[in-house]
């Protein structure tokens, strides 16, 4: 008997505590809340630069960037990549070094490693990127990172890079019509050599 | 955090490490007296560090067991030999026991009820493809009451690999034998519900076997190969 | 505002231009669209209500928005909108191997009980649309029409999850009739009346003339209406027949579209209806708390509205805080201790009165 | 009372259903709404882990481990680094240690919160899941902070981390800490001492100790049933036994020893003691040393292989490397707590009702990505 009447205390009282703690919530809800109004606003930037040398790394897990002008195509980073999101090929270059106009190669990174190869296909599918950041740490150029990616401009940062087709995931980096190109340069040096 | 606070947690740790428990429980605001806490243990650290410092030859004693582990498995695998003679197959191995697939089932009991080995839980089965046509499959026993830990290794072959179950001495080998099963195909005779666990029941083939390949089709749908948009 | 009063006031415009049974169908029709309609709109408000207090209570901001357009209004106000737009456009679907009369019969059921109640509810000192001499034994008996339909929508859709849905509520609903019902008693022997007007009008003069405070005991009677009420409107804690974590969605397993609207349009006009007993009965209805005060037959509707809308934030407010019961749990609730206590509170009220009051 | 059975029914729950955390089928018969056995049916998760790893290099197998438990990434991350460093033979300085530590105890505050929660909406109470899911954000937003993901991290590396932390992670901790600490205690009011909450939960599901060994059980689960067995104190890895803390055990305070109200409230007072661990790793953290210091060029373990574990959120994670002096691993498996925790289920739920089987199910917290890996 005492115990029935324990219960019914019990029940009254953990009740009643609890709505005063939803009461409390209900009038203080702003105090807590952490959602953002998502078109209008965003996630913050995160604080960290961009950067190479490890204390300013970059920390964002957004879309992948080639800067294609300082790739100088040793695959590191389709080797270390674990779901084989990227791909690459490469071909000789004509000349060690040299800019080539026609196909708007650049001879010398920015580092200033002269160029041996010619990447003419560049193609990460972001669709089964896992956002793991393995690819950016091998790149001998820091030329592959994490960024807000081609709208970068357009948005702080992308997290919402939705397309309306899937093949529009794969992001195709190299430079348009190199590998035509190149073929077109060699053809025409052999036909001068001949 | 303000100087008070500080002088208040100060004073407190003080108190708390001449022994006076309540001084730091005594204070009303959860933040402070969590922080005070962590500045007691922060406290009793340094002064067991100076203590240690003066005598080193003690904590060696009671270094855990993983180091004297070696010891715990030539003992227990002379036990085994003299209780089941025979059972070991090979040399024994200083951070293994193998053993011959026949008797593992009495082994395994012995070793869970022997009050010297009690082997209370079976921490891990990993079924395994050596190659040149061997499956093996390795147990990790763990004993909560002497916390100590051995490695047991069982090999059969690849055509015929019938190990002896194990499930209804530890229950928890019931889902590990039908992974091992479901992977590697070991058959472990006398389980009483082994199935396929992760895999659909129609599922052809062994998948981490070293020589699996995988299936053209399933249910009619052509397992794909290479990606679409890579042409 | 009773269907006599507009049919005479019709009889004396329209005089010998419709035949008095036609004018009496349109008497009776004009309530009932009315009473739709205050349905349609009260339920919107209420939708938004309940998104609004569940939100705050956890830290949310709930629906919002910037403008019309893709947004939901200001406030998200267009949001209870958006959602019956929603579920009047969706697909109207019907399992194939579902018992279908009884299927589609189902919500009609569940709708017609909870809005038959609404014609025995004092919106005023004038405003009822038929003032029974019985009101409030008629309100009690019409809202179990739901538990039949409940039943019938958990074995017409031939899914285990509804079917068990359907027994649960059939369990719950019938008990929890009980203590509510015994409670209202208490209102009727203080009372000495079944008509919901003058239960209202003996509660006349200020706050400490209601029923709630007329003696220790009638408190009581309160809380076990109100809380049977809100298991009998299948509420969380008490939303058993539908219990998302377990059922599914329980009998409205297999609904979708309008007719799943309609179970959630008269889930929240039995809402009122218990909320509206519970205001008439113990709260003192249409009157002001203060006599004098605001205190005439047009305030007679704020008040009224005003107590019940109370009643069911406490209602909201109820269910964004606690857990749910269990089948044997909510059983044992009703037949020991809100069964027992209904009863003590009869004799209690009814020594109370023979005591003090004679 | 007399008890009426009827036919038995048969009854699916799962794969798709709000209550079985994921995509887990439970193919129980039912007399009404007794639940007389329960088989459940996994694999509708099966991402061949295991087959992935051993064709994979070394370093590339931790993304794979953070989708396998991915409500804990960083603790299954320090399992399998802890396993490859002793394989290895690496000793990592002391800030990498701290900075390890404080990410897998914010991890584990984050995952039991999601953990009650869960619990709590599984029983209908819907507004604590949500005050959980904002505090846990909150860490969310500490880990985005730190290596950019909010999710799954792949933040330790073998032989170190992949970043060090970022300036003002600290403070911003602490603040957090300091803003959390009381929340605990309302969490434990609005939810843990309300009567239907305990009314659903003490007494119900108990898992008598030597059952919980027999089937393998770890982590909350295994303590809330009266065992002191937490690898974090009983075989410390990484600085831990440097740390001072409490290991909770259940001590059927609402009802029995191992009922689903103790592994509820052990994973509260981990939550606490979690908070402590922080602290005092943050009071503890060297100032200096580089995070990328012990980090191996090539990653190529020496032949053998190695059973190593770790305090998982959920238990005992263990992880079985062998190695055959290549650069992918011969074999690894995962030994995932939640899958042996999954496999009490019909021992302890068989016989109750089918509110409070579902009541058990959420109390042993499963992760069907870590169950089915």
């Amino acid at each position: 008997m005492k115990r029935y009447f324990t219960d019914i205390y019990e029940s009254v009282s953990s009740i009643l505590g609890g709505m005063s703690i939803t009461l409390v919530h209900l009038f203080k809800a702003r105090n807590d809340n952490v959602t953002l109004q998502y078109p209008e606003e965003k996630w913050p930037r995160p604080e960290r630069n961009i950067g190479f040398d490890h204390n300013s790394y970059n920390v964002i897990r957004s879309r992948l960037h080639v800067d294609m002008d300082d790739c100088i195509g040793c695959l590191k980073c389709e080797r270390a990549c674990p779901v084989d999101c990227i791909k690459i090929e490469t071909e000789k270059a004509p000349a060690r070094g040299e800019d080539l106009k026609e196909i708007k190669h650049k001879g010398v990174t920015s580092n200033g490693t002269r160029k041996a190869l010619v990447v003419t296909r560049f193609d990460i599918d972001m669709s089964e990127c896992c956002y793991c950041n393995l690819c950016t740490y091998p790149c001998p150029e820091e030329c592959i990172f994490m960024t807000g990616g081609p709208n970068a401009k357009k948005h702080p940062i992308d997290y919402e890079f939705s397309e309306p087709d899937r093949s529009d995931l794969i992001y195709r980096f190299a430079k348009k019509g190199a590998k035509e190109g190149l073929a077109e340069l060699n053809n025409s040096k052999q036909e001068a050599e001949a | 955090m303000s100087e008070d606070l500080q002088a208040l947690i100060d004073e407190a740790v003080k108190k708390a490490l001449a022994g006076d428990d309540d001084a730091i429980n005594g204070i009303q605001d959860r933040v402070t007296r969590s922080k005070a806490k962590a500045a007691l243990v922060k406290a009793k650290r340094e002064q067991s560090k100076a203590v240690d410092e003066n005598s080193d030859s003690e904590s060696i004693e009671e270094q855990p067991t993983t180091d004297n582990s070696e010891y715990i498995i030539l003992k227990i695998a002379k036990i085994l030999e003299d209780k089941f003679s025979g059972c070991i197959d090979g040399e024994v191995h200083s951070d293994f026991i193998q053993l011959k697939p026949e008797k593992w089932f009495e082994i395994s009991k012995f070793l869970k009820e022997d009050p010297d080995t009690y082997f209370d839980s079976l921490q891990c089965n990993t079924g395994f493809d050596l190659g040149d046509g061997l499956l093996e499959s390795r147990y990790n026993l763990h004993s909560m009451k002497h916390l100590h830990s051995i490695e047991i290794r069982i090999k059969v072959n690849i055509d015929n690999p019938d190990i002896p179950s194990v499930e209804s001495v530890w229950r928890v080998a019931d889902w590990f034998e039908r992974e091992t099963y479901d992977m590697f195909g070991i058959n472990f005779t006398g389980h009483r519900d082994l199935r396929r666990i992760l895999l659909p029941e129609d599922w052809d083939g062994w998948p981490l076997r070293k020589d699996y390949e995988e299936q053209e089709t399933y249910h009619g749908i052509v397992v794909p190969k290479v990606k679409e948009g890579w042409e | 505002m009773t269907v006599d009063f507009i049919f005479e006031f019709l009889s004396g415009l329209l005089d010998g231009f419709i035949s008095s049974n036609s004018l009496l169908i349109i008497s009776m029709l004009v309530p009932c669209l009315a009473i739709f309609g205050f349905i349609t709109v009260y339920a919107l408000v209420v939708i938004y209500a309940e998104l609004k207090v569940s939100s705050f209570i956890q830290d949310k901001v709930g629906p919002m928005g910037q403008g019309v357009g893709l947004h939901a209004g200001k406030w998200g106000l267009l949001q209870p909108i958006a959602d019956a737009l929603k579920l009047l456009l969706k697909e109207d679907i019907i399992p194939s191997s579902a018992d279908k009369p009884l299927f589609i019969l189902a919500p009609f059921m569940i709708f017609i009980g909870a809005f038959i109640s609404f014609i025995a509810i004092p919106f005023g000192e004038s405003i009822i649309v038929t003032d029974l001499n019985i009101g409030i034994f008629y309100i009690l008996g019409v809202g179990s029409i739901a538990v039949l339909s409940l039943i019938l929508a958990g074995w017409a859709s031939n899914n285990k999850w509804s079917l068990y849905g359907g027994m649960r509520s059939a369990a719950q609903i019938v008990s929890y009739e009980i203590p509510a019902g015994l409670s209202l008693i208490v209102v009727i022997m203080l009372a000495g009346t079944l008509n919901m007007q003058d239960i209202i009008k003996y509660q006349a003069g200020g706050i400490f003339n209601w029923i709630i405070f007329d003696n220790p005991f009638v408190p009581i009677a309160f809380v076990v209406y109100f809380i049977s009420a809100i298991a009998e409107t299948n509420r969380t804690p008490f939303d058993l027949p539908e219990s998302e974590s377990e059922l599914v969605a329980g009998f409205a397993t297999e609904y979708s579209g309008m007719r799943y609207a309609f179970f959630f349009l008269s889930e929240y006009a039995n809402m009122f209806v218990v909320s509206a007993v519970a205001a008439a009965g113990f709260l003192g209805g249409w009157h002001s708390p203060i006599q004098g005060f605001m205190d005439s037959p047009a305030w007679g509707v704020f008040w009224m509205i005003n107590k019940t809308g109370f009643l069911i934030f406490v209602m909201i407010w109820l269910r964004w805080t606690l857990p749910r019961l269990r089948v044997d749990q909510l059983m044992n609730v009703c037949w020991k201790v809100f069964l027992p206590l209904a009863l003590i509170n009869i004799f209690g009220v009814a020594i109370w009165t023979v005591v003090f009051n004679s | 009372m007399g008890v009426v059975h009827g036919q038995e029914m048969v009854l699916n729950i799962g794969p798709q259903h709000p209550a079985t955390h994921g995509v887990l089928r439970l193919q129980v018969k039912t007399d009404g709404e007794v639940i007389s056995e329960i088989t459940p049916y996994l694999g509708y998760l099966h991402r061949c882990f295991e087959k992935h790893c051993e064709n994979v290099s070394y370093e590339q197998v931790i993304p794979f481990t953070d989708r396998c438990d991915y409500l804990a990434s960083m603790t299954m991350n320090f399992g399998y680094v802890v396993a490859m460093e002793q394989l290895m033979d690496i000793k990592v300085n002391d800030r990498v240690e701290y900075i390890r530590v404080i990410m897998a105890e914010l991890q584990r505050i984050a995952s039991h919160l999601l953990a009650t929660g869960v619990f709590g909406l599984d029983l209908g109470a819907f507004t604590p899941f949500l005050h959980m899911l904002r505090d846990r954000e909150r860490i969310i937003d500490l880990f985005e902070m730190t290596c950019g993901a909010r999710l799954l991290y792949n933040y330790m590396w073998v032989g170190g981390l992949s970043h060090d932390l970022p300036k003002g992670f600290v403070e911003a901790t602490l603040k957090f800490l300091d803003y959390f600490e009381p929340k605990i205690d309302e969490f434990e009011n609005l939810l843990g001492h309300n009567k239907i909450f305990v009314e659903r939960t003490a007494d119900i599901g108990i898992m008598p100790a030597e059952v919980a060994i027999n089937y393998g059980v770890t982590g909350p689960n295994l303590r809330a049933s009266g065992v002191n067995w937490d690898l974090r104190k009983d075989n410390p890895y990484s600085v831990y036994s440097k740390l001072d803390f409490n290991v909770p055990i259940g001590k059927g305070i609402k009802g029995t020893v191992g009922d689903s109200w103790d592994r509820f409230y052990v994973r509260l007072q981990e939550i606490r003691e979690s908070v402590k661990i922080v602290r005092q790793a943050i009071d503890q953290l060297p100032k200096d040393g580089d995070v990328h210091q012990s980090m191996p060029k090539k990653i190529r373990p020496p032949k053998g292989s190695i059973y190593s574990r770790t305090e998982s959120p959920r238990g005992d994670l263990g992880y079985y490397i062998e190695s055959d002096g290549s650069d992918t691993p011969y074999r690894l498996k995962m030994r995932s707590p939640a899958f042996t925790a999954l496999g009490v289920l019909n021992e302890i739920a068989g016989g109750w009702l089918m509110s409070d089987v579902l009541a058990i199910l959420g109390s042993l917290d499963i992760v069907l990505g870590e169950i089915d890996r």
